[in-house]
Protein backbone atom coordinates (compact mmCIF):
# COMPACT_ATOMS: atom_id res chain seq x y z
CA UNK A 1 0.00 0.00 0.00
CA UNK A 2 1.87 3.42 -1.32
CA UNK A 3 0.70 6.30 1.23
CA UNK A 4 1.98 8.63 -1.58
CA UNK A 5 1.93 8.21 -5.16
CA UNK A 6 0.69 9.45 -8.81
CA UNK A 7 -2.02 7.89 -10.69
CA UNK A 8 -3.09 7.65 -14.28
CA UNK A 9 -6.64 6.14 -12.68
CA UNK A 10 -9.48 7.92 -10.95
CA UNK A 11 -8.39 8.98 -7.25
CA UNK A 12 -11.15 6.49 -5.12
CA UNK A 13 -11.25 8.92 -1.81
CA UNK A 14 -12.30 6.07 0.47
CA UNK A 15 -9.39 4.11 -0.40
CA UNK A 16 -6.88 6.95 0.38
CA UNK A 17 -8.85 7.70 3.92
CA UNK A 18 -8.33 4.13 4.55
CA UNK A 19 -4.61 4.27 4.23
CA UNK A 20 -4.56 6.69 7.42
CA UNK A 21 -7.97 5.31 9.79
CA UNK A 22 -5.92 3.38 12.78
CA UNK A 23 -7.02 2.47 16.18
CA UNK A 24 -5.89 5.92 17.90
CA UNK A 25 -6.96 8.28 15.03
CA UNK A 26 -10.15 10.15 16.67
CA UNK A 27 -9.70 12.69 13.24
CA UNK A 28 -9.53 12.59 9.85
CA UNK A 29 -9.23 15.50 7.70
CA UNK A 30 -9.30 15.10 3.72
CA UNK A 31 -8.94 17.35 1.12
CA UNK A 32 -10.08 17.01 -2.29
CA UNK A 33 -9.10 19.07 -5.08
CA UNK A 34 -11.34 19.08 -7.99
CA UNK A 35 -11.67 20.69 -11.53
CA UNK A 36 -13.81 23.83 -11.57
CA UNK A 37 -15.63 25.14 -14.38
CA UNK A 38 -15.04 29.06 -13.88
CA UNK A 39 -11.75 31.34 -12.75
CA UNK A 40 -13.08 34.62 -12.81
CA UNK A 41 -14.59 34.75 -16.36
CA UNK A 42 -12.54 31.89 -17.98
CA UNK A 43 -14.52 28.79 -18.70
CA UNK A 44 -12.16 25.93 -18.38
CA UNK A 45 -13.39 22.81 -20.83
CA UNK A 46 -10.63 20.34 -19.29
CA UNK A 47 -7.42 20.04 -17.65
CA UNK A 48 -4.33 18.13 -18.38
CA UNK A 49 -1.64 17.39 -15.28
CA UNK A 50 1.59 15.83 -15.85
CA UNK A 51 4.07 15.24 -13.64
CA UNK A 52 7.99 14.29 -13.39
CA UNK A 53 6.26 10.55 -11.83
CA UNK A 54 9.69 9.34 -9.65
CA UNK A 55 10.08 12.89 -8.47
CA UNK A 56 7.03 13.62 -8.02
CA UNK A 57 6.39 10.74 -5.34
CA UNK A 58 9.50 11.26 -4.04
CA UNK A 59 8.42 14.76 -2.85
CA UNK A 60 5.06 13.86 -1.39
CA UNK A 61 6.82 11.51 0.69
CA UNK A 62 8.68 14.80 2.23
CA UNK A 63 5.55 16.58 2.81
CA UNK A 64 4.54 13.07 5.13
CA UNK A 65 7.97 13.36 6.44
CA UNK A 66 7.32 17.17 7.40
CA UNK A 67 3.88 16.38 8.67
CA UNK A 68 5.54 13.73 10.76
CA UNK A 69 7.97 16.21 12.13
CA UNK A 70 5.22 19.23 12.95
CA UNK A 71 2.65 16.65 14.22
CA UNK A 72 4.35 13.43 15.03
CA UNK A 73 0.80 11.63 15.80
CA UNK A 74 -0.11 12.37 12.50
CA UNK A 75 -0.56 9.18 9.67
CA UNK A 76 -0.60 11.52 5.97
CA UNK A 77 -1.92 9.52 2.65
CA UNK A 78 -1.54 11.40 -0.95
CA UNK A 79 -2.53 10.56 -3.82
CA UNK A 80 -2.23 13.07 -6.98
CA UNK A 81 -3.93 12.02 -10.24
CA UNK A 82 -2.30 13.47 -13.76
CA UNK A 83 -4.01 13.11 -17.41
CA UNK A 84 -6.89 14.41 -18.71
CA UNK A 85 -9.27 15.64 -16.09
CA UNK A 86 -13.28 16.87 -16.74
CA UNK A 87 -15.07 19.28 -14.67
CA UNK A 88 -15.74 17.49 -11.40
CA UNK A 89 -13.10 15.32 -11.71
CA UNK A 90 -10.74 15.04 -8.33
CA UNK A 91 -7.26 15.86 -9.04
CA UNK A 92 -5.68 14.89 -5.50
CA UNK A 93 -6.87 13.47 -2.12
CA UNK A 94 -5.05 14.22 0.90
CA UNK A 95 -5.71 12.41 3.96
CA UNK A 96 -4.23 13.04 7.44
CA UNK A 97 -5.58 11.55 10.66
CA UNK A 98 -4.81 12.76 13.99
CA UNK A 99 -5.46 11.89 17.54
CA UNK A 100 -7.38 15.36 17.92
CA UNK A 101 -8.91 17.41 14.68
CA UNK A 102 -6.96 20.67 15.39
CA UNK A 103 -4.04 18.87 13.80
CA UNK A 104 -5.52 17.24 11.46
CA UNK A 105 -6.69 20.42 9.90
CA UNK A 106 -3.75 21.73 10.17
CA UNK A 107 -1.87 19.26 8.74
CA UNK A 108 -3.70 18.74 5.58
CA UNK A 109 -4.41 22.28 4.78
CA UNK A 110 0.18 21.99 5.15
CA UNK A 111 -0.02 19.24 2.91
CA UNK A 112 -1.84 21.34 -0.37
CA UNK A 113 -0.11 24.35 0.36
CA UNK A 114 3.26 22.32 -0.12
CA UNK A 115 2.32 20.53 -2.87
CA UNK A 116 1.79 23.31 -4.66
CA UNK A 117 5.22 24.84 -3.55
CA UNK A 118 7.25 21.46 -4.29
CA UNK A 119 5.88 18.85 -6.16
CA UNK A 120 6.74 18.63 -9.97
CA UNK A 121 3.12 18.45 -11.47
CA UNK A 122 2.03 20.62 -13.66
CA UNK A 123 -2.00 21.74 -14.88
CA UNK A 124 -2.53 22.93 -18.57
CA UNK A 125 -5.86 24.82 -18.79
CA UNK A 126 -7.79 24.61 -21.94
CA UNK A 127 -10.01 27.30 -21.52
CA UNK A 128 -13.39 27.78 -24.20
CA UNK A 129 -11.20 30.25 -25.82
CA UNK A 130 -7.31 28.90 -25.49
CA UNK A 131 -4.97 27.09 -23.59
CA UNK A 132 -2.47 28.10 -20.79
CA UNK A 133 0.05 26.32 -18.65
CA UNK A 134 -0.67 27.51 -15.13
CA UNK A 135 2.23 28.78 -12.40
CA UNK A 136 4.01 31.83 -14.70
CA UNK A 137 5.79 29.50 -17.25
CA UNK A 138 6.16 32.81 -18.79
CA UNK A 139 8.74 34.12 -15.89
CA UNK A 140 7.16 36.59 -14.67
CA UNK A 141 8.19 36.04 -11.22
CA UNK A 142 10.72 35.11 -9.89
CA UNK A 143 11.02 32.41 -7.27
CA UNK A 144 12.98 34.17 -3.98
CA UNK A 145 16.66 32.86 -4.17
CA UNK A 146 16.21 31.13 -7.50
CA UNK A 147 13.54 28.54 -5.58
CA UNK A 148 10.33 28.16 -4.30
CA UNK A 149 10.19 29.34 -0.66
CA UNK A 150 11.12 26.33 2.17
CA UNK A 151 12.80 23.88 -0.27
CA UNK A 152 15.15 22.55 1.53
CA UNK A 153 17.79 20.49 -0.46
CA UNK B 1 26.10 9.97 -21.51
CA UNK B 2 23.60 12.56 -19.01
CA UNK B 3 20.11 12.25 -19.54
CA UNK B 4 17.84 15.62 -19.92
CA UNK B 5 14.51 15.88 -19.02
CA UNK B 6 11.81 18.83 -19.97
CA UNK B 7 8.33 19.30 -18.90
CA UNK B 8 5.43 21.79 -19.37
CA UNK B 9 5.65 24.50 -21.30
CA UNK B 10 9.84 23.47 -21.92
CA UNK B 11 8.58 20.22 -23.17
CA UNK B 12 6.22 21.71 -25.58
CA UNK B 13 8.73 24.69 -26.93
CA UNK B 14 11.24 22.04 -27.19
CA UNK B 15 9.04 19.28 -29.22
CA UNK B 16 10.86 16.89 -26.52
CA UNK B 17 10.67 15.72 -23.35
CA UNK B 18 14.15 13.99 -23.12
CA UNK B 19 17.34 14.75 -24.57
CA UNK B 20 20.35 12.63 -24.24
CA UNK B 21 23.96 14.47 -24.09
CA UNK B 22 27.23 13.00 -24.41
CA UNK B 23 30.03 14.75 -21.79
CA UNK B 24 33.36 14.83 -22.30
CA UNK B 25 34.52 16.56 -19.06
CA UNK B 26 32.31 17.43 -15.90
CA UNK B 27 29.84 20.81 -16.65
CA UNK B 28 27.39 22.45 -14.32
CA UNK B 29 24.25 22.84 -15.07
CA UNK B 30 24.59 26.30 -16.22
CA UNK B 31 26.53 24.83 -19.10
CA UNK B 32 24.09 22.21 -19.78
CA UNK B 33 21.35 24.67 -19.64
CA UNK B 34 23.20 27.03 -22.31
CA UNK B 35 23.98 24.12 -24.97
CA UNK B 36 20.24 22.78 -24.40
CA UNK B 37 19.21 26.43 -26.03
CA UNK B 38 22.14 26.52 -28.34
CA UNK B 39 20.46 23.14 -29.82
CA UNK B 40 16.98 23.91 -29.88
CA UNK B 41 16.63 27.56 -29.58
CA UNK B 42 15.44 30.12 -26.99
CA UNK B 43 13.19 28.48 -24.40
CA UNK B 44 11.27 30.66 -22.41
CA UNK B 45 11.26 30.61 -18.96
CA UNK B 46 14.13 27.93 -18.45
CA UNK B 47 16.01 30.78 -16.97
CA UNK B 48 13.66 30.47 -13.94
CA UNK B 49 12.93 26.66 -13.85
CA UNK B 50 14.36 25.11 -11.06
CA UNK B 51 16.86 22.09 -11.51
CA UNK B 52 16.37 18.41 -10.26
CA UNK B 53 19.02 16.30 -10.41
CA UNK B 54 18.60 12.46 -9.64
CA UNK B 55 14.87 13.43 -8.90
CA UNK B 56 16.63 16.21 -5.85
CA UNK B 57 16.48 19.84 -6.58
CA UNK B 58 20.02 20.96 -6.99
CA UNK B 59 21.53 24.27 -7.54
CA UNK B 60 22.86 25.62 -11.03
CA UNK B 61 26.13 25.43 -9.90
CA UNK B 62 26.23 21.56 -9.42
CA UNK B 63 28.64 19.43 -11.27
CA UNK B 64 27.05 16.73 -13.04
CA UNK B 65 29.02 13.47 -13.80
CA UNK B 66 28.19 10.62 -15.81
CA UNK B 67 24.97 8.54 -15.52
CA UNK B 68 23.18 11.61 -13.95
CA UNK B 69 19.68 12.31 -14.80
CA UNK B 70 18.86 16.43 -14.98
CA UNK B 71 15.16 17.72 -15.12
CA UNK B 72 14.13 21.29 -15.60
CA UNK B 73 11.35 22.53 -13.70
CA UNK B 74 9.00 24.81 -14.56
CA UNK B 75 7.31 26.72 -11.47
CA UNK B 76 5.02 23.71 -10.34
CA UNK B 77 1.10 24.15 -10.65
CA UNK B 78 -0.29 20.90 -9.44
CA UNK B 79 -3.10 20.55 -6.41
CA UNK C 1 -31.00 13.41 -0.80
CA UNK C 2 -30.83 14.76 2.56
CA UNK C 3 -27.95 17.13 2.84
CA UNK C 4 -28.05 16.73 7.22
CA UNK C 5 -29.02 13.58 8.76
CA UNK C 6 -28.33 11.72 11.44
CA UNK C 7 -28.57 7.71 10.94
CA UNK C 8 -28.44 4.22 12.98
CA UNK C 9 -26.39 2.67 9.82
CA UNK C 10 -22.41 2.82 8.81
CA UNK C 11 -21.45 6.34 7.22
CA UNK C 12 -20.29 5.77 3.71
CA UNK C 13 -17.93 8.63 3.48
CA UNK C 14 -18.33 8.86 -0.58
CA UNK C 15 -22.28 9.42 -0.57
CA UNK C 16 -21.75 12.59 1.87
CA UNK C 17 -18.88 13.79 -0.76
CA UNK C 18 -20.69 13.47 -3.35
CA UNK C 19 -23.69 15.47 -2.24
CA UNK C 20 -21.29 18.85 -2.12
CA UNK C 21 -19.73 17.83 -5.40
CA UNK C 22 -20.76 20.35 -8.36
CA UNK C 23 -19.08 22.14 -11.48
CA UNK C 24 -17.96 24.96 -9.39
CA UNK C 25 -16.57 23.73 -6.59
CA UNK C 26 -12.56 23.10 -6.73
CA UNK C 27 -12.00 22.21 -2.90
CA UNK C 28 -13.53 19.66 -1.04
CA UNK C 29 -12.70 19.63 2.89
CA UNK C 30 -14.03 16.91 4.23
CA UNK C 31 -13.99 16.09 8.36
CA UNK C 32 -14.43 12.58 9.63
CA UNK C 33 -14.58 11.94 13.31
CA UNK C 34 -13.20 8.35 14.26
CA UNK C 35 -13.68 6.46 17.52
CA UNK C 36 -10.44 6.90 19.04
CA UNK C 37 -8.98 3.89 21.53
CA UNK C 38 -6.82 5.91 24.23
CA UNK C 39 -7.47 9.35 25.62
CA UNK C 40 -4.81 9.86 28.14
CA UNK C 41 -4.66 6.66 30.44
CA UNK C 42 -8.22 5.63 29.55
CA UNK C 43 -8.89 2.76 27.18
CA UNK C 44 -12.52 3.06 25.29
CA UNK C 45 -14.09 -0.44 24.10
CA UNK C 46 -16.73 1.31 22.61
CA UNK C 47 -18.71 4.36 22.60
CA UNK C 48 -22.77 5.01 22.50
CA UNK C 49 -24.16 7.65 20.76
CA UNK C 50 -27.90 9.41 21.26
CA UNK C 51 -29.77 12.02 19.36
CA UNK C 52 -32.68 13.59 19.99
CA UNK C 53 -33.23 13.10 16.29
CA UNK C 54 -35.67 15.51 14.88
CA UNK C 55 -33.70 18.76 16.53
CA UNK C 56 -30.18 17.40 15.80
CA UNK C 57 -31.00 17.22 12.21
CA UNK C 58 -32.35 20.57 12.29
CA UNK C 59 -29.65 22.07 14.52
CA UNK C 60 -27.25 20.27 11.30
CA UNK C 61 -29.18 22.66 9.04
CA UNK C 62 -29.06 25.58 10.90
CA UNK C 63 -24.85 24.78 10.92
CA UNK C 64 -25.26 24.82 7.24
CA UNK C 65 -27.56 28.00 6.88
CA UNK C 66 -24.67 29.79 9.40
CA UNK C 67 -21.96 28.15 6.60
CA UNK C 68 -24.00 29.79 3.29
CA UNK C 69 -24.49 33.66 4.98
CA UNK C 70 -20.26 33.35 6.00
CA UNK C 71 -18.98 31.38 2.90
CA UNK C 72 -22.19 32.20 0.41
CA UNK C 73 -20.52 29.78 -1.90
CA UNK C 74 -19.84 27.13 0.17
CA UNK C 75 -22.16 24.01 -0.58
CA UNK C 76 -22.46 21.86 2.81
CA UNK C 77 -23.28 17.61 3.88
CA UNK C 78 -23.46 16.20 7.30
CA UNK C 79 -23.93 13.22 8.26
CA UNK C 80 -23.76 11.92 12.39
CA UNK C 81 -24.01 8.43 13.27
CA UNK C 82 -25.92 7.21 16.46
CA UNK C 83 -26.23 3.73 17.72
CA UNK C 84 -22.87 1.90 19.28
CA UNK C 85 -19.80 2.25 17.71
CA UNK C 86 -16.30 0.27 17.51
CA UNK C 87 -12.99 1.67 17.45
CA UNK C 88 -11.98 3.37 14.35
CA UNK C 89 -15.68 3.53 13.32
CA UNK C 90 -17.08 7.03 11.97
CA UNK C 91 -18.97 8.94 14.04
CA UNK C 92 -19.57 12.06 11.73
CA UNK C 93 -18.95 13.24 8.51
CA UNK C 94 -18.86 16.60 7.39
CA UNK C 95 -18.09 18.04 3.40
CA UNK C 96 -18.12 21.30 2.58
CA UNK C 97 -16.86 22.22 -0.95
CA UNK C 98 -15.91 25.79 -2.02
CA UNK C 99 -14.44 27.40 -5.02
CA UNK C 100 -11.32 27.99 -3.75
CA UNK C 101 -9.73 25.69 -0.43
CA UNK C 102 -9.19 28.11 2.05
CA UNK C 103 -12.63 28.53 2.65
CA UNK C 104 -13.60 25.06 2.86
CA UNK C 105 -10.96 24.34 5.51
CA UNK C 106 -12.44 27.06 7.49
CA UNK C 107 -15.84 26.63 6.64
CA UNK C 108 -15.21 22.46 7.88
CA UNK C 109 -13.47 22.95 10.91
CA UNK C 110 -16.85 25.60 11.76
CA UNK C 111 -18.62 23.25 11.28
CA UNK C 112 -17.28 20.76 13.34
CA UNK C 113 -16.97 23.05 16.46
CA UNK C 114 -20.91 24.21 15.89
CA UNK C 115 -21.32 20.75 15.92
CA UNK C 116 -20.06 20.35 19.49
CA UNK C 117 -21.84 23.58 20.23
CA UNK C 118 -25.27 23.16 19.49
CA UNK C 119 -26.28 20.20 18.09
CA UNK C 120 -28.51 17.83 20.66
CA UNK C 121 -26.06 14.18 20.04
CA UNK C 122 -24.59 12.73 23.27
CA UNK C 123 -21.51 10.23 23.55
CA UNK C 124 -21.07 7.32 26.71
CA UNK C 125 -17.95 6.10 26.45
CA UNK C 126 -17.93 2.83 27.76
CA UNK C 127 -13.98 2.30 29.16
CA UNK C 128 -12.38 -0.83 29.90
CA UNK C 129 -12.77 0.48 33.66
CA UNK C 130 -16.21 1.89 33.85
CA UNK C 131 -18.76 4.31 31.62
CA UNK C 132 -19.25 7.85 31.49
CA UNK C 133 -21.54 10.20 29.46
CA UNK C 134 -19.09 12.55 27.89
CA UNK C 135 -19.99 16.48 28.23
CA UNK C 136 -20.09 18.20 31.70
CA UNK C 137 -22.89 16.16 32.57
CA UNK C 138 -22.26 16.90 36.22
CA UNK C 139 -22.86 20.32 35.74
CA UNK C 140 -19.76 20.94 37.34
CA UNK C 141 -19.47 23.81 34.40
CA UNK C 142 -21.59 26.31 33.78
CA UNK C 143 -22.41 27.57 30.26
CA UNK C 144 -21.78 31.43 29.47
CA UNK C 145 -25.50 32.83 30.25
CA UNK C 146 -27.05 29.32 30.96
CA UNK C 147 -25.88 28.33 27.19
CA UNK C 148 -23.62 27.20 24.79
CA UNK C 149 -21.79 30.34 23.77
CA UNK C 150 -22.81 31.34 20.21
CA UNK C 151 -26.35 29.45 20.30
CA UNK C 152 -28.75 32.08 18.95
CA UNK C 153 -32.31 32.22 19.92
CA UNK D 1 -51.51 17.75 27.55
CA UNK D 2 -47.28 18.50 26.76
CA UNK D 3 -44.17 15.63 26.72
CA UNK D 4 -41.33 16.27 28.27
CA UNK D 5 -38.26 14.73 26.62
CA UNK D 6 -35.35 13.53 28.81
CA UNK D 7 -31.65 12.78 27.25
CA UNK D 8 -28.63 11.18 27.82
CA UNK D 9 -27.44 10.77 31.61
CA UNK D 10 -30.74 12.60 32.53
CA UNK D 11 -32.78 10.00 31.18
CA UNK D 12 -30.63 7.41 32.49
CA UNK D 13 -31.47 8.71 36.42
CA UNK D 14 -35.12 8.88 35.49
CA UNK D 15 -34.95 5.55 34.29
CA UNK D 16 -37.22 6.96 31.26
CA UNK D 17 -36.69 9.03 27.94
CA UNK D 18 -40.74 10.45 27.64
CA UNK D 19 -43.13 12.09 30.32
CA UNK D 20 -46.72 13.11 29.71
CA UNK D 21 -47.81 16.18 31.72
CA UNK D 22 -51.56 17.02 32.49
CA UNK D 23 -51.49 20.78 32.55
CA UNK D 24 -54.38 22.83 33.87
CA UNK D 25 -52.89 26.06 33.55
CA UNK D 26 -50.05 27.76 31.32
CA UNK D 27 -46.52 27.40 33.17
CA UNK D 28 -42.62 28.29 32.73
CA UNK D 29 -40.44 25.50 31.83
CA UNK D 30 -38.95 26.42 35.08
CA UNK D 31 -41.91 25.14 36.92
CA UNK D 32 -42.19 22.15 34.95
CA UNK D 33 -38.51 21.44 36.10
CA UNK D 34 -39.60 21.60 39.77
CA UNK D 35 -42.60 19.71 38.98
CA UNK D 36 -40.24 16.40 37.12
CA UNK D 37 -37.94 16.23 40.51
CA UNK D 38 -40.72 16.07 42.59
CA UNK D 39 -42.15 12.90 40.99
CA UNK D 40 -38.85 11.46 39.60
CA UNK D 41 -36.58 12.80 42.71
CA UNK D 42 -33.20 14.72 42.16
CA UNK D 43 -31.69 14.66 38.33
CA UNK D 44 -28.63 15.57 38.78
CA UNK D 45 -27.09 18.41 36.21
CA UNK D 46 -31.13 18.96 35.11
CA UNK D 47 -30.17 22.88 36.13
CA UNK D 48 -27.43 22.75 33.85
CA UNK D 49 -29.48 21.25 30.83
CA UNK D 50 -30.46 23.37 28.02
CA UNK D 51 -34.17 23.70 27.01
CA UNK D 52 -36.07 23.30 23.84
CA UNK D 53 -39.82 23.73 23.52
CA UNK D 54 -40.91 22.05 19.83
CA UNK D 55 -37.26 21.48 19.11
CA UNK D 56 -35.79 25.14 19.22
CA UNK D 57 -34.08 26.49 22.61
CA UNK D 58 -35.83 28.35 24.30
CA UNK D 59 -35.34 29.98 27.46
CA UNK D 60 -36.68 29.06 30.94
CA UNK D 61 -39.15 31.72 31.26
CA UNK D 62 -40.90 30.78 28.79
CA UNK D 63 -44.71 29.53 28.84
CA UNK D 64 -45.77 26.24 27.43
CA UNK D 65 -48.74 25.86 26.78
CA UNK D 66 -50.66 22.26 25.85
CA UNK D 67 -49.31 20.39 22.64
CA UNK D 68 -45.76 21.67 23.64
CA UNK D 69 -42.74 19.15 23.86
CA UNK D 70 -40.18 20.40 26.07
CA UNK D 71 -36.74 18.51 25.82
CA UNK D 72 -34.10 18.70 28.35
CA UNK D 73 -31.02 18.80 26.92
CA UNK D 74 -27.23 17.79 28.87
CA UNK D 75 -24.67 19.29 27.55
CA UNK D 76 -23.77 17.83 24.32
CA UNK D 77 -20.89 16.23 22.93
CA UNK D 78 -21.55 15.05 19.48
CA UNK D 79 -18.74 15.15 16.84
Amino acid sequence: MKLFNITNELINNQEVIDKVIHHNAGAVSVFIGTVREMTGEKQTRYLEYEAYVPMAEKQLEKIGDEIQEKWPSAKTAITHRIGTLQISDVAVTIAVSTPHRQDAFEASRYAIERIKEIVPIWKKEHYSDGEEWIGNQKGTEKYPEGRPERIEK
Amino acid sequence: MVQILLFASLAQQAGTRKISLELDTPVTIEQVRDHLQNQLGQLTGIENALIAVNEEYADLTVEITKGDTIAFIPPVSGG
